[in-house]
């Protein structure tokens, strides 16, 4: 891998860059592999790079049926915190959060992560017992946050509405400085890049048609590039997880959800942090090229066709323009949707299965986009040992047996 | 209780819209509205399949319950609404409504006693609130996103759907205005929205 | 967008009407009390979740308060059809699947 | 006249309606009739935005949506609008209008020379290889790059506009109302079903405006008129300018924004500023037409470089001709029509150039007749000039367009008209999730296979004859609403020569060395960054899109993305057929949030709902609190009070006296049946067989994860008859779950539920007199202690009116409820005020509820509970029957190994050891506040108050097997350093016997 700096580019642009390598190869499929990674939007890559980061184990495969960072990571609204209720899940968001901060370096691949600070505001007295109580929690669990009231939300976030007489007024927020957004398709390209150069195969258009088994355990998967072999398969694919589990004849306890974001024309910076308001649905920051990132809830039915109900969209708007005023003369530009794989308690599946050597690393609902490196890395310990990091072991389909849910629905769990 | 009040003092009662009489903001208003205040309203359940059922029914209110969906009956001052395939509104005169949910009990009783009914006075829940006037389509359209043109919205047509950001049920009558079931809880949210999406055809208060 | 018809009020109404209830034809076990964990979580948490034919059950919040069944693709969310409580479907996966290559052959 | 390049007749505009207004800064003139656009370039304004990467000066390139270039500041103040495209605002007289970008001037712009010189560094992707050291840097340099975002400005004051919504209905809407979508509404109006037509422009007719032929023998934009006067006149035809339909959504609903004021002035003088049509279709008819693509060579987004049928629009509709020396760059016959039409306008046409061998069709012939030079087989390769172009650099090209043959030459001009081949609008027709396909015979995408009730006709198809369009508007008509149609339009169009599938022309040097060859202006994507992005592996067109900023524009690609598609087909040796194309999303133009908002901001953001005793209580100086919708007094504060003085006098007054509360917000559902017993045996925890008529009892329910769900005292009327309360904000979804077991479990149950909760208005009152209040008002009940107890329910008249009485309490104080017919209810408020007055009878809120019932340990239901609480972990096991047969809901769950653990969280009581302190809710409670992060969290505090009555803080909150930690000591560790401790101890603070509700 030729590293990217400064003065490659300027080195390069002396020759019209027309010298640039590609970032990462386009290889045929082999016949058989360690482990092959069926998935290849961000947290199957991050999955793949730290086997062989980490792990040393290079002889994989990611199996992507469209192209790498396609799904919802080409989808989210870019938000990454780690401020979450349950010390299950904090520890592993945070973990994350930890290999945000290095990890422009790390890949040698620059995925702007901003941290410009995360509010979470509260519009009601129970909002702000479920702030406190997060917050308090974030704080012991060495989590940055604090708890700010009205005037302090007002001095980060100067336009926003901050009068006590509207319908549900900003009573106060929680504030992740750490937290901020990076550019969500430069994380997949990163990870692919960086798993590339490991001498991990990223096979595109490549669609897993079944995933087979012998006597209880997985010996390959079917393509629409042929059988590929591995007594390692593991899946990473958000929504589409449940259609995985239908191959092996599994159910998950997931359902895919249309989950809608929109942008505005670019207009000058007017805010600089991200905003979020689980009360009303509303999730806004503004891009370095000055959209407006707007996320909305997501719709109550299920849907893999990536899009949702305009309602859903007119709901966060009327709410966006309680809480800003002033973005009422702003232009919707474009609205999209993803499908969102979510658990009955809002926390993800990082899991064996009842088949030896077939893994599911799924159910990361509206919150995947800021655990891709946290996801990729646990997973990978998973993979490489059979067994689970300890950060992942909270997280096994075992949980909805024994009742051991971490519900971050529970108490402004915000999970997006 | 089984029996509600069966004499009102209506000068010790409010009712849902009690607060906005007096609104008046164009001579030719395109919206008119009056509230049917302290009508008595009655939820019934039962099946419309047990014919001793219908037939108590039909001979308290003296005019068969409609079974087709979204259709109502009416007879004098009573009329009911059919809300789903076992349940009606039946509005009826200010002040009776103790004495039908009586007369209803007793009917079916005297047809045998065991049908599994259900009624339930819910008079001081909503109110009945006539929308009249030439702005009253768009109004509605604004405001519902049931189809209210004539073509699919007939004189006697009854439909439960949405209002803004709350729910009613919605009558057309033979002259073409509209009757509101508003539910007392949103009667302010009510009328805050009538006031603002009216406002560009003018709207009185009869 | 969707625009379904309510099998009880028989008429094909807008989504914001209905609220999504989940799965259909999942059904209560008869004695909780005698089945394993996982068969219980299998009850409680668990569902098939296809990309294509899904049977499922919508509520009429804003109309008739009635739950009734709807047979819908995930995938393009077209509706094939809809059914009162207590039915069962007339179009399944596999009823379309055998219809598919007859389709083809005309 | 200073509109110099205004022609003295013609066009559509109305020359006895002058009028002014400015662009940066400088006032201009121009006509009722002219966009901002036909304005400028009459006035010959060159220049009117910088580029966003680049800053390269940029004209007017179109004449419509497809604008990428002319992004304007619109208004001032709070008016202020940006980024709307000059092409599509309507002129008024003092409109103040400015380019987005350029300092100090759009015309002198400094950044571009960083533009120039730093241009090479920046390449697709040049973000993602640089500025990673030192990591912390990375949000300096986010700053100075931030400075570069976004094209308009927003003003911070609110908008003073309002914006509504409609939804409509209808048989039909035809979408577009040019030629195809004029003939089909005709003709499925004629059928008197319902139709609606909608078109983004001021007036309908499309390129009939600006079209030279016949229908039916008048003139186009004549017929256009005629059209739609008879579809005005079509009384069940809903006809709506100035609307543009922006999504298409499943079955069949469309949603279009309409501009209702927009064209009159900056804000709104009556009514709202926009209307959002949520319209629902039997049938959709796309009749969106086609755009014109522009041709990609050297320099060609110098201002003077057009769309060709942009031009001839200029100068047919708005009489205005953009140029003098006008070469016509084309592939196909269109371009030479704008030659005539520049001919006809006086202006010199310097040559047509085709990148044709042999062209030879009616329009070539009319040209060649008109003695227009026309150079065939040779390509503009390059455009010269800086701030606007001065020639054109033509070459020969090979057959196949490749290759350069031969030598070049430059013709000096100041408009260079392009006609690269049109692209379907088949926006629309994505929206659904149909994608389109490319057919190569007309080198474009149309719409595929969609499975909504979808029509299309006209250009959409690919098919631009305007007879064709004409005919198949009238066929999509007739079928939309099932008839057939004869009805046959001939135009006698003129017949054309195949268009030729050419995209980027070939430069003398490659691609990466040749100047820039601009693919998508508004993001500065070159077809060399293309080839780059293509050359780094990044080879789909979803990833090329990504890399390089291609149709993430404003413009969302309109002009740019067949070329970018094809430029990268040819890189990977594919056909575009193969490379594929990205799916369009809504919004097919920019829709104002405003719009998308509607309503429903301000008051109308959510339904506030009342009591029928709110007007008392916001007389008499309440604070609310936000619980569900509902507002409910929080506390009513008296002159120069603190809050917590309040809650101290409210309590008091409930354990001295007597307080009163309105519980009308209390979910009620009227439950009546023979198997009502039955029913509530299988959704609460406990035991319903046995309750008498006139008892009450506190049930819990659980969801089937055994976690508690909501709570509340159901009442027995008589024996088939109950009356359940619910918490305030789960009162909708307890009766919707009710609704589902009975509904889709358990039909043969005889039981019917009906909310009541609107029906009955609550008077809560509670302490030592409230016995003594009710008697004074209550005759016909024995209220005494013996005859009424603690949970019973009776029938009475109370102030004359006929109520239902309920001894259950929520205070740990003697406490009645009265519910009355809430028509009844402020009348009975008032009354039972007047009845405790000699009592000092003090109203309460929901503040002094809290703390009297954590007085005596009672739960709130998503307050001390949060889904992951069993009636177990909350010490109620008391409420859980362990001997009822059938498996009540959430039953099966408690034996789950992590649900059977005996060291859950359990919720106890927590006393502060300093008296005076009240630990905050939702701190996190340790057993040792010296050990290090991350600690080990035992629960948390739910529920904590300063305790008037007994002189401390009380508490109550989870703590990991707590029952069994009975009098130990925790710790609760405060963001302020400070850490407050606590004694574990029972959650019942007062009266643990229970004496005083039991009086």
């Amino acid at each position: 891998m030729k590293k990217y700096s400064g003065f490659s580019l300027f080195k390069h642009s002396l020759s019209h860059h027309e010298n640039w390598q590609a970032a990462w190869r386009s290889p045929q499929p082999k016949k058989e592999y360690d482990v092959i990674i069926i998935g290849g939007g961000g947290h199957g890559l991050a999955t793949a790079y730290y086997l062989a980061k980490v792990h040393g184990i290079t002889n994989v495969a990611v199996l992507e049926k469209g192209y790498l960072g396609g799904g919802n990571t080409a989808r989210n609204t870019t938000i990454v915190r780690s401020n979450y209720l349950w010390d299950e899940a904090s520890k592993l968001y945070d973990h994350s959060l930890d290999l945000w901060k290095d990890l422009s370096q790390d890949l040698n691949y620059n995925v702007m992560f901003s941290q410009r600070g995360v509010l979470n505001l509260g519009h009601t007295l129970q909002d702000m017992r479920d702030i406190e109580r997060r917050v308090n929690a974030n704080r012991l669990n060495g989590i940055d946050g604090v708890v700010l009231n009205t005037a302090e939300v007002k001095e980060i976030v100067p336009v926003i509405n901050d009068s006590q007489d509207i319908r549900y007024p900003v009573l106060g927020a929680s504030w992740q400085a750490t937290g901020g957004v990076a550019r969500h398709d430069a994380v997949a390209w990163g990870f692919a890049r960086g798993a590339d150069s490991f001498g991990v195969d990223l096979i595109q258009q490549c669609e897993v048609t079944d995933i087979i088994t012998e006597e209880g355990a997985v010996v390959g998967v079917q393509t629409t590039q042929g059988f590929i072999g591995s007594k390692k398969v593991a899946c990473v694919t958000a929504g589409n997880s449940g259609v995985m589990a239908a191959m092996v004849g599994l159910r998950l306890p997931i359902e895919s959800r249309p989950l809608q974001a929109l942008v505005s024309e670019p207009v000058k910076p007017i805010i600089d942090t991200v905003v979020m308001s689980n009360a009303v649905h509303a999730y806004v920051s503004q891009s370095d090229k000055g959209d407006l990132v707007i996320g909305a809830g997501t719709d109550s039915y299920n849907g893999y066709g990536q899009r949702g109900s305009f309602h859903i969209v007119e709901h966060t708007l009327s709410a966006i323009c309680e809480l800003f005023p002033m973005f009422s003369r702003v232009r919707m530009n474009r609205a999209w949707g993803g499908v969102v794989d979510t658990c009955p308690d809002a926390c993800p599946i990082i899991s064996k299965t009842s088949i030896n050597g077939l893994y599911f690393n799924c159910g990361w609902g509206t919150g995947g986009f800021k655990a891709t490196p946290g996801s990729g890395h646990v997973f990978a310990h998973t993979l490489a040992h059979d067994e689970a990091h300890p950060f992942a072991a909270p997280f096994s389909l075992d949980r909805f047996n024994t009742g051991h849910l971490i519900d971050e629905h529970g108490a402004a769990g915000v999970a997006h | 209780m089984t029996n509600s009040t069966s004499t009102q003092a209506t000068d010790i009662m409010e009712s849902p819209l009690h607060n906005h009489v007096a609104h008046t903001n164009a001579d030719n208003a395109g919206v008119v509205m009056s509230e049917d205040k302290f009508r008595g309203h009655l939820n019934l359940r039962g099946n419309p399949q047990d014919a001793d059922f219908m037939a108590a029914v039909a001979s308290v209110l003296s005019v068969p319950l409609p079974t087709a969906p979204n259709t109502s009956a009416r007879a004098g001052d009573t009329v009911a609404y059919w809300l789903c395939p076992n349940e009606w509104l039946l509005i009826v005169a200010s002040g009776t409504q103790g004495q039908v949910e009586n007369a209803l009990r007793q009917a079916v009783a005297d047809k045998g006693g065991n049908q599994h009914i259900a009624v339930t006075d819910v008079s001081s829940a909503q109110t009945l609130v006539n929308l009249s006037g030439s702005g009253v389509e768009q109004l509605l359209q604004k405001s519902t996103v049931y189809d209210c043109h004539e073509a699919n919205f007939p004189a006697g047509k009854v439909v439960q759907t949405t209002f803004a950001k709350t729910g009613t049920t919605i009558c057309k009558l033979a002259d073409g205005s509209v009757d509101l079931v508003i539910r007392r809880s949103f009667s302010d949210y009510f009328f805050l929205w009538l006031q603002d999406a009216s406002e560009e055809y003018g709207l009185h208060i009869a | 967008m969707h625009h379904i018809y309510c099998p009880y009020c028989e008429e094909t109404r807008e989504e914001e009407e209905y609220s999504y209830t989940g799965e259909a034809h999942i059904e209560r076990p008869k004695d909780p009390a005698a089945i394993s964990d996982e068969a219980w979580a299998d009850y409680l948490f668990f569902r098939s979740n296809p990309r294509g034919i899904h049977h499922e059950m919508w509520y009429h919040a804003a109309g008739c308060r009635r739950y009734f069944n709807v047979t819908r693709n995930t995938q393009s969310y077209q509706i094939h059809e809809t059914y009162k409580m207590g039915e069962l479907p007339t179009i399944t996966a596999a009823s379309l699947d055998q219809a598919a290559p007859q389709g083809d052959a005309s | 006249m200073s509109q110099v390049n205004r022609l003295a007749t013609g066009g559509r505009i109305d020359r006895s309606k002058p009028m002014s207004f400015s662009f940066n800064g400088k006032t201009y003139h121009g006509f009722d009739g002219d966009t901002l656009a036909s304005a400028l370039l009459a006035n010959g304004v060159g220049i009117v935005g910088r580029s966003f990467k680049y800053s390269r000066a940029r004209g007017i390139l179109g004449h419509g949506a497809e604008e990428p270039n002319a992004l304007m500041q619109l208004h001032t103040g709070n008016a202020a609008v940006p980024n709307p495209r000059a092409t599509q605002v309507e002129l008024f007289d003092g409109l103040v209008s400015g380019s987005t970008n350029g300092w100090p001037s759009v015309e002198f712009d400094l950044m571009e020379w960083v533009g120039k010189m730093g241009g090479k560094m920046m390449p697709p992707g040049f973000y993602y290889k640089t500025f990673m050291a030192p990591q912390k840097m990375w949000m300096t340099y986010e700053k100075f790059i931030r400075k570069a975002a976004g094209f308009g400005k927003l003003s911070l004051a609110p908008d003073p506009d309002t914006y509504d919504k409609i939804n409509a209905h209808c048989d039909v809407i035809v979408v577009g109302a040019g030629p195809a979508g004029l003939t089909a509404a005709l003709e499925a109006g004629r059928s008197g079903k319902r139709v609606i037509i909608v078109d983004e422009q001021n007036e309908f007719g499309g390129t009939l405006l600006a079209n030279n032929q016949t229908v039916d023998g008048v003139d186009a934009a004549q017929w256009a008129q005629q059209a739609t006067a008879q579809l005005t006149d079509m009384s069940n035809v809903v006809v709506m300018p100035r609307t543009t339909a922006f999504g298409y959504y499943d079955h069949n609903f469309v949603c279009a924004l309409e501009r209702r004021t927009d064209h009159l002035g900056p804000v709104s003088t009556s009514g709202s500023r926009q209307r959002l049509h949520r319209i629902r279709a039997h049938q959709v008819i796309l009749a969106t037409g086609a755009i014109e693509r522009p041709l990609v060579f050297g320099n060609n987004d110098l201002p003077g470089i057009m769309l060709a049928n942009s031009v001839s629009t200029y100068i047919n509709r708005y009489a205005v001709v953009p140029g003098n020396r006008c070469v016509v760059m084309t592939t196909n016959d269109s371009g030479y029509q704008t030659a005539l039409d520049i001919q006809a306008a006086g202006r010199t046409v310097v040559a047509v150039v085709d990148s044709r061998h042999a062209p030879d069709g009616r329009l070539v012939q009319q040209a060649k007749a008109a003695g227009i030079e026309i150079m065939t087989g040779h390509g503009v390769t390059e455009a010269q000039g800086s701030k606007r172009v001065v020639g054109a650099i033509v070459a020969p090209l090979d057959e196949a367009g490749d290759t350069l043959t031969g030598p070049a030459k430059t013709l000096s001009c100041d408009l260079i008209a392009v006609a690269g081949g049109w692209s379907p609008v088949v926006h629309l027709s994505c929206h659904t999730g149909s994608r389109p396909v490319w057919q190569e015979d007309i080198a474009g995408f149309v719409p595929g296979p969609s499975i909504q009730n979808q029509h299309l006709a006209g250009a959409i198809t690919g098919d631009y004859k305007l007879s064709q369009a004409l005919n198949a508007g009238v066929q999509a008509g007739a079928a939309a609403v099932g008839v057939e149609s004869a009805h046959v339009f001939d135009c006698g169009d003129e017949s054309e020569g195949a268009a030729q599938a050419l995209y980027l022309i070939p430069h003398t040097k490659p691609v990466s060395r040749a100047p820039k060859q601009f693919v998508d202006f508004q993001n500065d994507v070159t077809a060399a960054g293309i080839e780059l992005a293509a050359r780094e592996g990044f080879q789909s067109i979803e990833h090329v899109k990504r890399y390089t900023a291609m149709g993430f524009g404003t413009d969302q690609g309109k002009t740019g993305n067949v070329n970018g598609m094809a430029i990268v087909a040819k890189t990977l040796n594919k056909s575009i057929a193969e490379t594929g194309t990205t799916i369009f999303r809504p919004a097919y133009t920019p829709v104002t949030f405003g719009a998308l908002g509607g309503r429903d901001v301000g008051v109308l953001l959510d339904p506030a709902r009342h009591t029928a005793m709110h007007p008392w209580h916001v007389a008499n100086g309440a604070k609310f609190e936000n619980v569900g919708q509902w507002k409910r007094p929080w506390y009513f504060p008296q002159q120069g009070e603190t809050m917590q003085q309040t809650l101290n006098r409210e309590c008091l007054a409930v354990r001295n006296s007597v307080g009163i509360l309105d519980a009308s917000t209390l979910g009620k559902i009227d439950i009546q049946g023979k198997d009502a017993r039955e029913f509530l045996n299988r959704v609460y925890t406990n035991a319903w067989s046995k309750l008498a008529p006139g008892k009450c009892r506190y049930g819990l329910m659980l969801k089937e994860d055994g976690m508690i769900f909501d709570d509340g005292v159901t009442a027995c009327l008589s024996d088939q008859h109950f009356l359940m309360t619910t918490t305030s904000g789960g009162a909708a979804a307890v009766l919707g779950w009710l609704e589902l077991w009975h509904q889709t479990e358990w039909p043969e149950l005889e039981v019917y539920f009906t909310s009541v909760t609107d029906q009955w208005a609550t008077c809560s009152f509670a302490g030592p007199n409230s016995r003594k209040v009710l008697e004074k008002l209550c005759t016909d009940v024995d209220l005494s202690a013996e005859a009424m107890k603690f949970m019973d329910y009776r029938e009475g008249t109370v102030a004359g009116i006929k109520a239902r009485i309920f001894r259950i309490s929520f205070t740990g104080e003697l406490s009645f409820e009265v519910n009355v017919p809430a028509d009844q209810g402020h009348y009975m408020w008032q009354k039972l005020m007047e009845a405790g007055e000699e009592f000092g009878i003090t109203p309460y809120g929901t503040e002094s509820m809290h703390v009297l019932r954590a007085e005596k340990g009672f739960i709130i239901a998503g307050q001390d509970t949060d889904g992951s609480m069993t009636p177990q972990d909350c010490l109620m096991g008391w409420a859980v029957s362990k001997t009822k047969s059938f498996s009540f809901l959430g039953e099966r769950s408690f034996s789950r190994p992590d649900t059977a653990r005996a060291d859950r969280k359990q919720l106890v009581g927590l006393k502060p050891i300093d008296p005076t302190v009240v630990i905050p809710e939702g701190s996190q409670i340790v057993m040792d506040p010296n050990q290090p992060i991350p600690m080990d969290m035992m629960g948390h505090v739910t529920s904590s108050y300063w305790s008037e009555c007994l002189g401390h803080g009380i508490a109550m909150g989870t703590v990991k097997g707590g029952c069994d930690r009975m009098g130990q000591t925790v710790y609760c560790p405060q963001a302020d350093g400070r850490v407050l401790a606590a004694q574990i101890c029972s959650p019942v603070f007062y009266d643990p016997k229970g004496d005083h509700h039991h009086d």
